[in-house]
């Protein structure tokens, strides 16, 4: 059972209205080809849950500015202008998550808990409509857990395990989202032999991992 | 003299280089983007600090020392950034175990309102502005210390006011106040002036803060 | 013949042999301490899994193949183990992440009783034995399919229960018992023989379970 | 401020009857050295928080054997034979937690997160006298944080900054356990210059670390 395969076989698990979590920060990070394929394959009305948006251009910012977004789920917008003009007119829902609510979110999610318990949001827009838990009298926020149909992962060295090990901060929300999807693709920069990552290097098991795709990093 | 009549050029270096004074060697320390970001220029030689970018490292920049290729190493604002050796790129999970878990020292970061019970709002102006909260909800919540370090006034209005006005960030969070017109510290019945530009009366810093503001018996000048 | 008369030298065998049937190829299992242990060898060589051990590893041994220093790789019993290579070492927190959230596709472990709604005993009995639940609990309730493996009786008394007597491991967590009498699935309606030993007669069976028992109408032949 | 620092030195920071955190699974990740420097130091009513009892004669085990410890709060203690014995004459409080459990409450206690929402235990002895919360129509139990006044961790490999990487699976508890405690110490098996531990391989990053001792493994 090989988990190699081609980028156009790995987005055809993804159809049109899937929810879909994308590894990266500001761009960094993201599986660019993955990207461009689920462009290319014209899927649309997606739900993207990602930190951000990235910047134009540059790419899970590219999904936006083609208009396959329907949904945002994300800490921050503010450097991708178009979705402030999406939102506006009214074409793209925005659901803003305070970054560290949002790993522990999906994190939950991959886990198999029950939700987080944060004080974050306590006392500001991020609480409206949340239970709110006293625990040793201090009040957190109860935020539920997030899943996705399909996960976005890049990594820089792959090994046919599915084994992942990411080079500098493009690491970001990657590692947690290739624990929170039914489908978890990963996008290989560098395709190595099984031992080439050694056992205690290993950030991603590639019992995370359903799929790998070669060609990673632009 | 009047808060008008102050030289706007290095605005920004006064409050970083006073800010500056506030960490000690050895801290762990995130600096939100703009202004904050010039604070580590102003530390003094005996005092390390490490930095923390949400993004994923400990021990950020400034300097490139070890890898700097900007597809894989970029700072909170996706530019290109670098790691210090001794460093580590940790994944957002484990960053914001660190920021949440009460291991990040300080943080400095701006604001668009504070008011008198500490209340921050840094992060929406409905219907103008929306760019998200990023990490910062999460920073204020768990930092041991909140440093505001920002303009007095916008635009000649004030930013420090009696109550925020808008969408919070989070509740009586801020420690301590850096202008360049001078130091307020939260206290629990409210603002404390204790250091003032020289170049201004106090007068002239109760005029530009909506907020009550107590004057300290030890007042000092800004350094 | 009766079930006192089965051959008991190759009762595990039976057991174990019988559970590797139930693995598929690329499966993710784990396998608790004792009996569960020997199913890996009777796997057909076109079946591999991939072994967790709770204590940190993904591609557990058994055959030393990297690391084996006992002072750094043991298996959940403390025992010197070893990772295959592409197997990755994890920490705890990774290791029930994997548990819990439903990544492991199968387990297979032992019980003290079992019952009609497919809950567990496996971890106490109090005032006697209390050695802790260790990952036991997590187990049952995170993995997608938990396997009992285990001898039909305990020194002649049923272990298979209209309803446990001792503290659960987990609330209607068994899919399935596999004991050297016979494959018992748990069903909404109760337990369900499908398969039996061939050297036994059902009532053999029906007389060492305690638990009411509906016979299969396709019931076939132990392999 | 240098945080390597002398056994002797390191255990000054733990006083009778304090909690300790100690990375380890049957003793594999213990932090032998500091473990002895406890006893030494004549140490005594401790609440020890680990995985297990570890077995007889080996790493932690010595401090329940030499009567150290009051409590424990651990998953299981089947190995060590002396602790039936000390519960059972009255003489140790032992609080049995789920593994995953365990974990999940030491990493709340050092996330700052309120507690775990999780399925374990629900409906066993483990659920006796806790809240139980509905999220999405399923039961959790809610477990609180864990936090210690001193964490004992071991290290493969530790540079100056307090960097850590872990060998095998004598990582286990240990990265965990680094965020949950008010005071740090890491025992290296080997002092490594900054910058041999890649920083993509670093697994603890030093700001957990308070201090470090040299002289680790058996």
């Amino acid at each position: 059972m090989s988990k190699l395969i081609s980028v156009e076989d790995a987005v055809a698990n993804i159809s049109d209205g899937m929810s879909i979590m994308a590894g990266g920060f500001m761009g960094c990070g993201n599986a660019h080809n993955l990207v461009q394929a689920i462009i290319d394959a014209g899927l649309k009305d997606l739900t993207m849950i990602s930190n951000d948006a990235s910047m134009p251009g540059y790419g899970i910012a590219k999904l936006v500015e083609q208009r396959r977004v329907r949904k945002l789920i994300t800490s921050h917008v503010g450097l991708n202008p178009q979705v402030a003009v999406q939102m506006n007119a009214g074409e793209l829902e925005v659901e803003l998550v305070p970054q560290g609510t949002l790993v522990e979110r999906i994190r939950s999610g991959g886990a198999g808990l029950g939700g987080v318990l944060t004080p974050t949001g306590i006392g500001t827009l991020v609480a409206d409509g949340k239970p709110v838990i006293t625990v040793d009298g201090r009040e957190y926020l109860l935020e539920k857990p997030l899943r996705a149909d399909v996960a976005l992962i890049s990594g820089y060295r792959v090994d046919k395990n599915g084994n992942i090990w990411y080079r500098g901060d493009a690491r970001n929300f990657n590692p947690v989202m290739a624990t929170a999807a039914d489908v978890v693709i990963v996008e290989a920069d560098h395709l190595v032999e099984l031992g080439d990552i050694p056992a205690e290097d290993v950030v991603t098991p590639g019992v995370f991992v359903d799929y790998i795709v070669t060609g990673g990093s632009l | 003299m009047t808060a008008t009549t102050l030289d706007r050029s290095n605005l920004k270096e006064i409050v970083a280089r006073r800010v500056a004074r506030e960490l000690r060697d050895g801290d762990f320390v995130n600096l939100g983007i703009g202004l904050p970001t010039l604070v580590p220029q102003f530390l003094p030689t005996d005092v390390r600090v490490t930095l923390q970018a949400e993004v994923g490292m400990v021990g950020a920049g400034p300097c490139p020392e070890v890898d700097a290729d900007p597809r894989y190493v970029v700072d909170a604002g996706g530019k290109p950034a670098s790691i210090r050796i001794g460093g580590a790129f940790i994944d957002s999970v484990t960053s914001f175990t660190l920021i949440r878990g009460g291991h990040v020292d300080a943080t400095v970061l701006g604001a668009l309102q504070v008011d008198s019970e500490g209340n921050l709002a840094n992060w929406i102006i409905p219907g103008k502005m929306v760019p998200g909260m990023g990490g910062a909800m999460d920073l204020v919540v768990g930092a041991k210390r909140v440093i505001v370090a920002m303009e007095h006034t916008q635009r000649g209005e004030p930013k420090i006011l009696p109550r925020c006005t808008l969408p919070l960030t989070a509740l009586g969070c801020v420690n301590l106040i850096v202008t360049e017109m001078g130091v307020i510290e939260v206290q629990p019945y409210g603002l404390l002036l204790t250091e003032i530009n020289p170049d201004l009366e106090v007068a002239d810093v109760v005029a530009a803060t909506a907020a009550p503001l107590r004057i300290s018996s030890s007042l000092t000048v800004m350094l």
